[in-house]
């Protein structure tokens, strides 16, 4: 179910968008359509090996494909059906490649000042120097990249893309080898160059915090194909096919069908026994469902508790509790349905007792928490 | 190999093993026409031949090169091996060669017209073979002495490797004339090029000198007997050399 | 001029000539792929096939003022190419294409395409992409290149024995000379020369090495 | 503070711990000790630069270090004193490189393949065709290297390693370019992998949350030192100094000073002004320490609260606030300390008004979630 | 044997012997980092520096039987090594190594280090990476030299002609063969011999190239 983003045949010179629409019939299989606004975050999501890397190397002018067609910043950089191909270098892209593709040979300092336009020598040290600085590289200047971490080479292909002055900027997976604290700050300074910059911005994460930390909206793509463009929060709070929830690393996935819906509330039934209330919706009683339960709408019960008009209470018993620091997260064998229940607990909240595999346990599930994914709707 | 035949005493054997000759460069337009007749005449199998420089030739007798038989323009370099002990009887005198111009196009002029020639056109170049180790070429330098073309102006005078690469440059016209030794020319038919015949007071011959060396065996004194006999020298005749 | 200036002074300027060609030659086969490149790749080497004086001799057809090809050459470069410095160079320079190719190509293949495609997406034009990218990394293809030519032209002897005639002062190099002496039974002077010859050389391939390794830093 | 570790100089030879004692002057600087029980995983953590990836590499004995001493199933693999170097192949480590380091030339199921030893060659491609089957890369084993996406190529990695049926397990960063979807079928398939194997296994991660679900326990590098050691929830609930606090992730630490303790609580001074109320503690008043707060104690008040035996009251302004998707994060800035505090609250609690810059706020904070790192005992 | 056939077992022998011997050197110089290094490199050229013909005509005073070494040389090899086709080939494998060491050197040297301790992780032996994982991808490296030793072999002509002694049937290549055309002014032979050699050399070129090409499947 891609989104229609092709680009329109009449394209006002003046939008600075970054316009996607891609096909390829070989491998790697492409069918792309994105866009992504001057001064927009995008985060491309999909698991590995779906063609993120392709999509932003082909943006780049990197990779052929059969049919393509590509605009960005009012120009065409790309359209296959009239030949035309503008050359990587005239593109002005800043693009951190996912296994850095650093020069070798060419310290970090000048890794660097190499990819910064249209200045002298000193303006270019100096930029780099601020870029590296920015990046916590500074006293690495001299360096070979054959003598940095993992972390260190990508902290400096991100520099070299940033300090670029790119017309657009392609980031693959640019945080992935950076420990916690180090990324903050890179997300920082991410944030400060934004504000400068007005250009769109394409943002490969497998990360879905970082998404919603940084991303405005987000493209959904997998085995080449794009599922869904949207905002953040419109993606992640409602996604369009029970493919997309679990690239989104939803785990509470029930498949259920309609039973009943009036005003106040609709009805699912989860494999014969077992009956969820949600909130009221439009969907014809019959219709079949995914039903997606936020792991926030879940929390603890007691034993005596029962459905009320805000809550469902499941009963069942715990699989396994792992500490996650402060929290925990449990995995709950629920009695009325096969597929089991996950979500995460305030370590205060939580008795010793209910640890333990086996011991019994009561869920609340809020009402407002349970999202109902059309299955018919859905590819 | 050729080698072990050396030791290959048996008569039978002998007869049908070929000679192991070290021929000298100035042998190469001669030799095709003399080991024919020999073949011809005798009935022995076509001897082994080796063709190289005499220096080269005699650089490789004196270390074991397994050559039975060596002919030679170069006096010097059978002495050598007289006295180094290589050889197994006194050298022999074949025959004496002369020297020729050969000449680029016609109007061949003498030696002695060549120097004003040289003085009209500045790019005129003459070859000879190299006089540092190749006795034509040594012929040569008295020939141009005698005729007072020496010293020759700086680029004027091209020393081959040796005597049939002298003539190669005047046949492809790196060289208007060279200075040969008239064997090479003699049953050479080439319209662009006139062949002269040099004074032969102007310089002093050469003699070609044949040896028979230790491994020689049978094969190869037939051979080098045969090449003693008039027939040969006959031959020999037809490509403009005298009799010794 | 000594032989060994000759020869030196040959060896010099036919690697300058040569490594822009084996470069261009050598990153052509090492990127492109088309469908007759094993052909291409295989008349390179025919330079090496046959014998140096056997080129030389067909070289001199070639260049011979009388020749039709000769007489553009002449034309084109001023004079004839046969027994001048100048003609020793251009048979030099043909004779020594497969050791300029070869290991170009060779380094060339294994310089990996994501930093020039780096290079590109940084804005580096072709040209600057091979100044600061390729060049850097292909040192020790050229370094290769550049000393088997210098040593194979220093101690090549037919070709230039036929093209050049052996004159002393402009065509006559140290080969020849040794060469000369050894046919001449003079095996002191051809031991000395030859000494000389390999100490020379032994001392610029020295010193060509030592700079560049410092140079590359080997890091 | 390092934690000793050392190999004692008697060792017990059914002893099948990994022991590391590593010294290095020069660059990369290393004074390293860390233990691992066979059966164990013990995460290796620090910031980008530290030395973690030396540390694996000296392990598996492709690095030298000045002074090192390494023993694993019994053995000693490395006693630079006694010149002692096992060589590398007789160590039978299970490696992930950083970078991959697969074998370009050879395709998937070889590079699987070629890692096993001791078996025929149909069983070698068995067990490698299971193991890309457990990774994920079922279909693929044709490919070579080149012709793989990132991910999958770390999962070739990964399944290379596991393949080989080590001694020990190392792996460094093995999940960084995987989705969450993969990922979390990759630690169940670790997770099976320890049932069967009594093996001890490092593991590299920037990733807490897989700390808290991969590893036993956990050790802290920074600067090629160790600084700490132990269970992953006794490391993760009481770092042993504010620079621990940090290299975790915590983001609510506060300079204070213990102004008053009794048996019913302790008290502390941040920044004058403010006092927050912690449990009792043995901490001598004027105490420096670090207030660590955990997000999970924090929550929102009404602006009428006040602190009460359980709960500090703290009031302030949103300063920023970010959806994750059914949470938000919000960023208050206090009005009496300078510092700002980060917390996150389900968003079904959090009213619109909440949210906006600049909107008054008041924050719960549970006395049980402050915890004091006592500054003069940490290095 | 006609002079086509010992070219061409020469420039063969001379390139299986070669190969191994400028593997094991050049992934020496690649790896190894020792002090003498840029002496070694320089002195693996010096075979090229000095003329064909006078290096001959060192081997044959190192080989001839008359010499010390060379009785040495000759109880080793059960025959005195000049003018037989062994002898040949010992000369031929002198006078080529720069050809097998520098290609494969380059080649070496390209190879990543941690493929190869990747290689030892997982537990394969020196041997084993040597034949898994240098071979395969030093094979660029394997065929350049192969082609420059195989194509300069059949041109070699002045060691040849001095330690091989011009003997027709055993020692006498298609080199001198053509020479010797070349001297007795048959240019015709001498035209046709060297057109056979070039295409004939050009085939086995090329059948090589093209295999390996396949083989390495362009990968
Ligand atoms: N040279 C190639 N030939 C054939 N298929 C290829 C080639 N290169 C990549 N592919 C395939 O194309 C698909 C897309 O690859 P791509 O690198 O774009 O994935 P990705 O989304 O970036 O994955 P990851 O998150 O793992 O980096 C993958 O399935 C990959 O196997
Ligand atoms: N060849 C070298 N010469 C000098 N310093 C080096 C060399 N290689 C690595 N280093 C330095 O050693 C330190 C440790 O590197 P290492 O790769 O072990 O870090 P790491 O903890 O794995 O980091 P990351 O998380 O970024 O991978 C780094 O600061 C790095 O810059
Ligand atoms: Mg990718
Ligand atoms: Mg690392």
């Amino acid at each position: 179910m891609s989104v229609n983003t092709h680009p329109p045949a009449e394209l006002d010179p003046s939008d600075k968008s970054l316009w996607v629409s891609l096909r390829n019939q070989s491998a790697p299989i492409l069918n792309v359509e994105m866009q992504c606004r001057p001064g927009e975050m995008l985060a491309l999501v999909g698991p590995s090996g779906s063609g993120k890397s392709t999509v932003l190397r082909t943006i780049a002018g990197l990779q052929k494909v059969d049919f393509g067609h590509i605009r960005c910043n009012g120009e065409t950089w790309l359209h296959t059906k009239h030949r035309n191909d503008v050359k990587v270098q005239q593109r002005h892209v800043g693009m951190v490649f996912q296994h850095y593709a650093l020069f070798p040979h060419k310290s970090v300092e000048e890794n660097v000042s190499l990819a910064i336009r249209g200045s002298t020598r000193a303006e270019k040290k100096q930029i780099a120097a601020s870029w590296l600085e920015r990046t916590n590289m500074t006293g690495l200047e001299k360096r070979k990249p054959g003598q940095l971490s993992g972390g260190q080479k990508q902290r400096v292909a991100l520099a070299r893309a940033l300090a670029s002055n790119p017309s657009v900027l392609l980031l693959d997976e640019p945080f992935s080898a950076v420990d916690q604290q180090t990324r903050r700050k890179l997300y920082r300074e991410l944030a400060k160059l934004r504000r400068g910059l007005d250009i769109p911005m394409v943002l490969v994460t497998h990360d879905v915090g970082e998404v919603q930390q940084l991303a405005d909206s987000m493209c959904l793509i997998h085995k080449g194909q794009t599922l869904q463009q949207g905002s953040v929060h419109e993606v992640i709070s409602a996604p369009e096919s029970k493919a997309i929830a679990k690239l989104l690393g939803h785990q509470n996935l029930f498949a259920a069908s309609v039973s009943n819906q009036d005003s106040t509330h609709t009805s699912y039934e989860l494999g014969g026994t077992e009956t969820l209330h949600g909130e009221p919706s439009d969907l014809a009683p019959g219709t079949r469902v995914t039903l997606l339960i936020a792991p926030s709408a879940i929390s603890l019960a007691d034993n005596s508790s029962h459905d009320n008009a805000e809550h469902n209470v499941l009963h069942g018993v715990v699989r396994d509790a792992v500490s996650m620091g402060d929290e925990w997260s449990i995995t709950v064998h629920l009695h009325t349905v096969t597929k089991s229940l996950r979500f995460r607990v305030p370590q205060h909240l939580l008795s010793s007792s209910h640890v333990a595999a086996g011991s019994p346990i009561s869920v609340n599930i809020r009402r407002s928490g349970i999202l109902a994914i059309n299955d018919t709707h859905s590819m | 190999p050729a080698y072990s035949h050396a030791d290959d005493k048996s008569q039978d054997d002998a007869a049908q093993t070929p000679a192991v000759v070290a021929l000298a460069s100035s042998f190469r337009t001669l030799w095709p026409a003399l080991a024919d007749a020999y073949v011809k005449e005798t009935g022995n199998p076509n001897p082994l031949v080796s063709f190289a420089s005499s220096g080269l030739l005699t650089t490789q007798i004196l270390h074991g090169a397994p050559f039975e038989l060596y002919l030679s323009a170069d006096e010097a370099t059978i002495d050598r091996l007289a006295l180094a002990g290589k050889t197994k009887q006194e050298k022999y005198a074949l025959a004496k060669g002369t020297l020729s111009l050969a000449w680029r196009g016609a109007g061949a002029p003498s030696l002695s017209e060549l120097g004003t020639l040289m003085e009209e056109n500045k790019s005129l170049k003459i070859a000879i073979a190299n006089p540092r180790h190749a006795p034509y070429g040594i012929a040569a330098m008295q020939a141009l002495d005698n005729a007072g073309l020496h010293p020759l102006p700086n680029g004027k005078l091209l020393t081959a490797e040796n005597a049939s690469q002298a003539l190669q440059y005047a046949l492809n016209g790196a060289a208007d004339a060279a200075l040969v030794p008239t064997i090479l020319v003699q049953q050479f038919g080439d319209a662009n090029i006139m062949v002269l015949p040099i004074d032969e007071a102007s310089y002093q011959r050469v003699v070609h000198h044949l040896t028979l060396l230790q491994a020689a065996d049978k094969p190869a004194v037939t051979l080098s007997n045969w090449l003693k006999t008039p027939q040969a020298l006959t031959i020999m005749q037809g490509f403009g050399l005298t009799a010794p | 001029m000594s032989p060994f200036l000759v020869s030196f002074k040959l060896a010099i300027w036919t690697t300058i000539i040569l490594l822009p060609i084996g470069m261009l030659l050598g990153r052509w086969l090492a990127f492109a792929r088309f469908k007759g490149k094993a052909w291409v790749e295989s008349l390179v080497l025919l330079p090496l096939v046959l014998p140096p004086t056997v080129i030389g001799y067909y070289l001199l057809l070639v260049f011979s003022p009388e020749s039709f090809s000769g007489s553009l050459v002449a034309q084109w470069f001023g004079q004839p190419l046969v027994f001048t410095f100048p003609g020793l160079v251009v048979a030099s320079v043909i004779v020594n294409l497969p050791f300029a190719v070869q290991p170009m190509q060779l380094a060339y293949s294994s310089l990996p395409l994501e930093v020039r495609e780096a290079a590109w997406v940084s804005g580096l034009s072709s040209f600057e992409t091979w100044w600061h990218i390729e060049l850097p990394q292909i040192w020790q293809g050229i370094l290769g290149s550049a000393t088997l030519i210098f040593s194979h032209t220093l101690g090549e002897f037919g070709v230039v024995l036929l093209v050049g005639g052996n004159i002393e002062g402009s065509t006559r190099t140290v080969s020849i000379a040794i060469y000369d002496h050894v046919q001449a039974f003079d095996m002191q002077s051809a031991g000395w020369y030859s000494l000389a010859l390999l100490v020379l050389s032994l001392a610029a391939l020295l010193v060509v090495r030592i700079n560049t390794h410092n140079k590359a830093g080997h890091a």
